[in-house]
C-alpha cells in the first residue's frame, strides 16, 4: 500500500515535471480556453442580468473543453517509446499508476482554470471573487472529477483509432452529472441569489457522490484494463 | 373534446406509432443486412484459409 | 436450435404485438384528458422499461466479461446495449411526437427526457467506440469497463437532474403508484412482454454475428501468421 | 524451484489462440534462448511473463511467485521492443523515477551506478530526446538492469542495439549470469542467441515444440532445430 503510494507520487511528479517543461497540453489547454472565452462573447450578446444566469455554464463549458485536451495527452504521453509497458511490468500496482496520473492532471487542469478565470471575470465583467472559499471547493470537486473519469477514458482509448475524437464523446456525456452539479453551485455563486445559494448544498453533495463512485471504481477496475 | 382536437390527437397518435414501427423495422433491416455482409465475409475467409492450408 | 429459438420468440412477439394493437384501437375506451393519444404509452413505456432490463443485463454480462473472460459475455454485452440504443431511441421519439401533441413543443428539458436523452447518449458512444478498437480481447475490455461506467452514471443523472432548478412537465410513474386503470394494465403488460420477446429474439440475433465475426477476427489473425 | 514455471499458458486474441498450451521450465541460474518464427508467440509468451498481458488459461509463476504479484515484479527486469524511457526527462531522471517505481532504498545512487556501468555518466543530466540512438539503447539497458533483477526477460534485444550497445548488453548478460540471474530472451537470429544461451526453447504454432540445454549440435548447426522439431513449412 505504501509503496503504491510512493509510485503514485513518484508518477504523478513525473507527469507534471515532463509537462512543465514541453508545455504540450497545457499551452494548447490554456490558449483554448481563452480563445473560446472570446468566441463566447462575440456569441451572445447579453445584458447583464443574462449573463450572470447563464456564466455558471460558461465557465464549466470553457474548463471541460479545456480538461479534455488536458486529459487526453494523460496514457498517451505514454505512447512513445513504449513507456506504458514498463509502468504496468514494474511493481507499482495498476491504481498506482491511475492515481498518479490523475492528481497530475488535477493539477494541470487547476492550473488552466485558475490563470482562466480572472480573463472570464475581465471579459464578461463578472465579479467570481465574492466568496473565493466556496468556488475554490466547487472547482477541486468538479476537476478532479474530470480529472478522473478523463483518465479513466484516456486509458481506454488510448490505444484506439481517432482518439482525439473518441474521447470527448465518450467523457461528455459521462460527466454530466458532475457538470449540472459545478454549474448550478458556480451560478449561484456569482449571481448571489438567495434561493439558490440555500440549494447549493444538494450540488455539492452530488459532485462528492460522483467523485467517491467514479474514484473507487476506477482505482478498482483499472488494473484489468491496463493488463489485457 | 372538441373535433379538432380529437383529429389532431389521432393524427400524431398514428406519427407515434408509426415512427416506433420504423425504427424497429430500419433497426431489423440494418441487422440483417449486417448478418448478409458478416456472413459473406466469413465464407470468403474460411475458403482464403483452406486454399492456404492445402499443400501446394 | 439457435435459430428455432430466435424465430420463434420474433413470431410469438410480433402475435402478441398484433393481439396487443387490437386491444388497443379496437377495445379500450379513450382516456379522459388526453383522448387518443394517450394510445402511445403501450409502446412508448414498455420501450423505457425493456431498454433499462436490457441495460441491466448488459451491465451483469460485462462484470461477467472482467472476471471470465469469457467472450460470449462481450457478445451478449454489446447485443443488449444496441438493442437497449434502439427501444431508448424508440422511446424518445414517440415521447417527443407526444409532448408536440400534449405541451405543443417536441422537446423540454425535464427530468425523465433529460436522464433518458443522457442515457442514449452514453451508451451510443459506447457503440461508436467499440469499432475503433482493433484487438478484440481489448475491444470486449474497452467495452466491458465503459458499460460498468455508463450504468454508473444512470442513478447520477437522475440525481442530477433533481437539483433544485430543474423542473418537471412529464406525467407521473403510472406503475408504482397504482395511477393506471384496471382495464389498461392488462395491454400494458402485453406491451412489455412482446417488446421484450422481440427485443430478446434481436438480441438472439445479434449474438450470433457477433460470434462470426470474432470467427472472422481469427480467421484473418490465422491468415496473417504462420 | 524453477525460475520459471509456465504450465499450459493458453492466450486468445478473440477466439484466435496466439498460445495454444505453452509449458515451460527455466532453472535458475539458466539462460534461455526463446526461438521461434514470426508469430509463433514469442512475444506473447514474455508478455506474459513480464505481466504485461494475462493468459486466458494456464499458470505462470516466476521465481516461486505468481507472476502478478509485486513481489514477483520486484525481481524481474524487463525490456521489450521499446526502449522505455521518458524523452523529456534527463538519463539520471529516468533512473530515478523506475528506481522508484521499484520502492529502491536509495534511488538516485542506484540510478548513477547504472549510468556508469553503461558509460553514461558524463551525460546524465542530458535529456533522452538529445541522444543518439545508440544512447538511447543504452539507458534502456541501464533501466532493465537497474534494480539487479534476478530473472531477465528480454523480447529480442540484440534486433536494432548498435555496437556499443550490444557490448554493453552482453557484458552486463554476462556479470548477471555469474551472480546467478536467470535470462529469458526471444531472437529470431540464432547464432547471436547461441552465445550466451545455456538452454533453448522453440516456440511453434503457440507451443512449446522443444526444450532442452543447448548442445554441440545446434551450435554447430542453427538449422538443426528447426528442421528436427519445427513444424514442416
Amino acid at each position: 500500500m505504501r509503496a503504491g503510494f510512493a509510485a503514485a507520487f513518484a508518477i504523478a511528479r513525473k507527469d507534471l515535471q515532463t509537462e512543465l517543461r514541453t508545455r504540450e497540453s497545457l499551452t494548447a489547454s490554456l490558449s483554448f480556453s481563452l480563445v473560446i472565452l472570446v468566441l463566447f462573447s462575440f456569441a451572445f450578446d447579453l445584458g447583464r442580468e443574462e449573463l450572470y444566469a447563464i456564466s455558471g455554464g460558461l465557465l464549466w463549458l470553457v474548463y471541460s473543453f479545456a480538461g479534455a485536451l488536458i486529459v487526453n495527452r494523460s496514457f498517451a504521453r505514454e505512447l512513445p517509446n513504449d513507456c506504458l509497458d514498463v509502468l504496468v511490468s514494474s511493481p507499482a500496482p495498476g491504481w498506482a499508476i491511475f492515481l498518479g496520473k490523475t492528481v497530475a492532471a488535477f493539477f494541470l487542469l487547476l492550473i488552466v482554470e485558475l490563470v482562466s478565470l480572472p480573463f472570464f471575470g475581465l471579459f464578461y465583467n463578472i465579479s467570481w471573487w465574492q466568496s473565493p472559499g466556496t468556488l475554490l471547493l466547487v472547482i477541486f470537486l468538479a476537476t478532479w472529477g474530470i480529472a478522473v473519469v478523463g483518465v479513466a477514458f484516456s486509458a481506454v482509448t488510448v490505444n484506439i483509432r481517432l482518439r482525439e475524437l473518441m474521447l470527448p464523446v465518450l467523457l461528455y456525456p459521462m460527466l454530466i452529472p458532475l457538470l449540472l452539479g459545478a454549474i448550478g453551485t458556480t451560478t449561484a455563486l456569482f449571481t448571489r441569489d438567495p434561493e439558490a445559494l440555500k440549494s447549493m448544498g444538494s450540488s455539492i453533495q452530488l459532485m462528492i457522490v460522483f467523485n467517491l463512485i467514479y474514484t473507487s471504481l476506477s482505482l478498482y477496475i483499472v488494473e484489468f484494463i491496463l493488463i489485457v | 373534446m372538441d373535433p379538432i382536437a380529437v383529429a389532431n390527437n389521432l393524427r400524431f397518435l398514428f406519427y407515434g406509432y408509426t415512427a416506433g414501427f420504423l425504427i424497429l423495422l430500419i433497426f431489423v433491416l440494418t441487422l440483417v443486412s449486417r448478418g448478409r455482409k458478416i456472413d459473406s465475409e466469413l465464407a470468403r475467409l474460411k475458403a482464403l484459409v483452406e486454399d492456404k492450408e492445402r499443400p501446394s | 436450435m439457435r435459430e428455432k429459438l430466435t424465430y420463434a420468440l420474433g413470431i410469438l412477439g410480433t402475435l402478441v404485438m398484433l393481439f396487443n394493437l387490437n386491444t388497443i384501437f379496437g377495445d379500450l375506451p379513450d382516456e379522459a384528458m388526453q383522448g387518443t393519444i394517450f394510445r402511445i404509452i403501450f409502446i412508448h413505456v414498455p420501450a423505457a422499461i425493456n431498454a433499462d432490463i436490457f441495460l441491466f443485463a448488459a451491465l451483469c454480462a460485462s462484470v461477467a466479461f472482467l472476471a471470465k473472460k469469457n467472450f460470449l459475455y462481450d457478445s451478449i454485452s454489446v447485443a443488449c446495449i444496441e438493442v437497449a440504443t434502439m427501444l431508448l431511441l424508440l422511446n424518445l421519439v414517440t415521447g417527443s411526437i407526444w409532448g408536440r401533441n400534449q405541451w405543443g413543443i417536441w422537446w423540454a428539458w425535464d427530468l425523465r427526457m433529460t436522464s433518458q436523452l443522457m442515457c442514449f447518449l452514453l451508451y451510443l458512444g459506447y457503440l461508436l467506440v467499440r469499432p475503433a478498437i482493433a484487438e478484440p480481447t481489448q475491444r470486449a475490455t474497452m467495452s466491458a469497463f465503459i458499460s460498468i461506467f455508463a450504468f454508473a452514471d444512470v442513478p447520477l443523472v437522475l440525481m442530477a437532474i433533481r437539483l433544485p432548478n430543474v423542473k418537471t412537465q412529464h406525467p407521473g410513474p403510472v406503475l408504482e403508484t397504482g395511477n393506471l386503470a384496471p382495464v389498461y394494465q392488462g395491454p400494458f403488460a402485453l406491451g412489455i412482454l412482446a417488446l421484450f420477446l422481440l427485443g430478446t429474439a434481436l438480441v438472439l440475433v445479434r449474438l450470433h454475428q457477433e460470434t462470426s465475426r470474432r470467427e472472422i477476427d481469427s480467421l484473418r489473425r490465422e491468415l496473417h501468421s504462420f | 524451484m524453477h525460475a520459471v514455471e509456465a504450465e499450459n499458458v493458453w492466450k486468445y486474441f478473440g477466439d484466435y489462440p496466439a498460445l495454444r498450451g505453452a509449458s515451460l521450465q527455466v532453472n535458475k541460474g539458466a539462460c534461455l534462448a526463446l526461438l521461434g518464427r514470426n508469430g509463433a508467440g514469442k512475444t506473447t509468451l514474455l508478455r506474459i511473463l513480464a505481466n504485461l498481458s494475462r493468459p486466458g488459461k494456464g499458470e505462470v509463476r516466476l521465481l516461486g511467485l505468481a507472476s502478478h504479484t509485486p513481489e514477483a515484479r520486484r525481481r524481474i527486469g524487463y525490456l521489450g521492443h521499446g526502449i522505455g524511457v521518458y524523452d523529456d526527462l534527463s538519463a539520471v531522471e529516468n533512473l530515478i523515477l523506475f528506481g522508484q517505481l521499484l520502492n529502491l532504498d536509495n534511488p538516485r545512487e542506484t540510478a548513477l551506478n547504472a549510468l556508469e556501468r553503461v558509460g553514461l555518466s558524463r551525460v546524465k543530466d542530458g535529456l533522452a530526446r538529445e541522444f543518439s540512438r545508440g544512447m538511447r539503447q543504452r539507458l534502456a539497458v541501464a533501466r532493465a538492469f537497474l534494480h539487479d533483477p534476478e530473472l531477465l526477460i528480454l523480447d529480442e534485444p540484440f534486433t536494432s542495439l548498435d555496437d556499443r550497445a550490444v557490448a554493453v548488453l552482453q557484458k552486463l548478460l554476462q556479470d548477471a549470469q555469474s551472480r546467478g540471474a536467470t535470462i529469458i530472451m526471444s531472437t529470431h537470429q540464432i547464432r547471436e542467441a547461441m552465445e550466451l544461451a545455456t538452454d533453448v526453447a522453440l516456440l511453434e504454432r503457440g507451443k512449446v515444440a522443444f526444450a532442452g540445454p543447448q548442445t554441440v549440435v545446434m551450435l554447430a548447426d542453427p538449422g538443426w532445430l528447426y528442421r528436427n522439431h519445427g513444424a514442416p513449412e
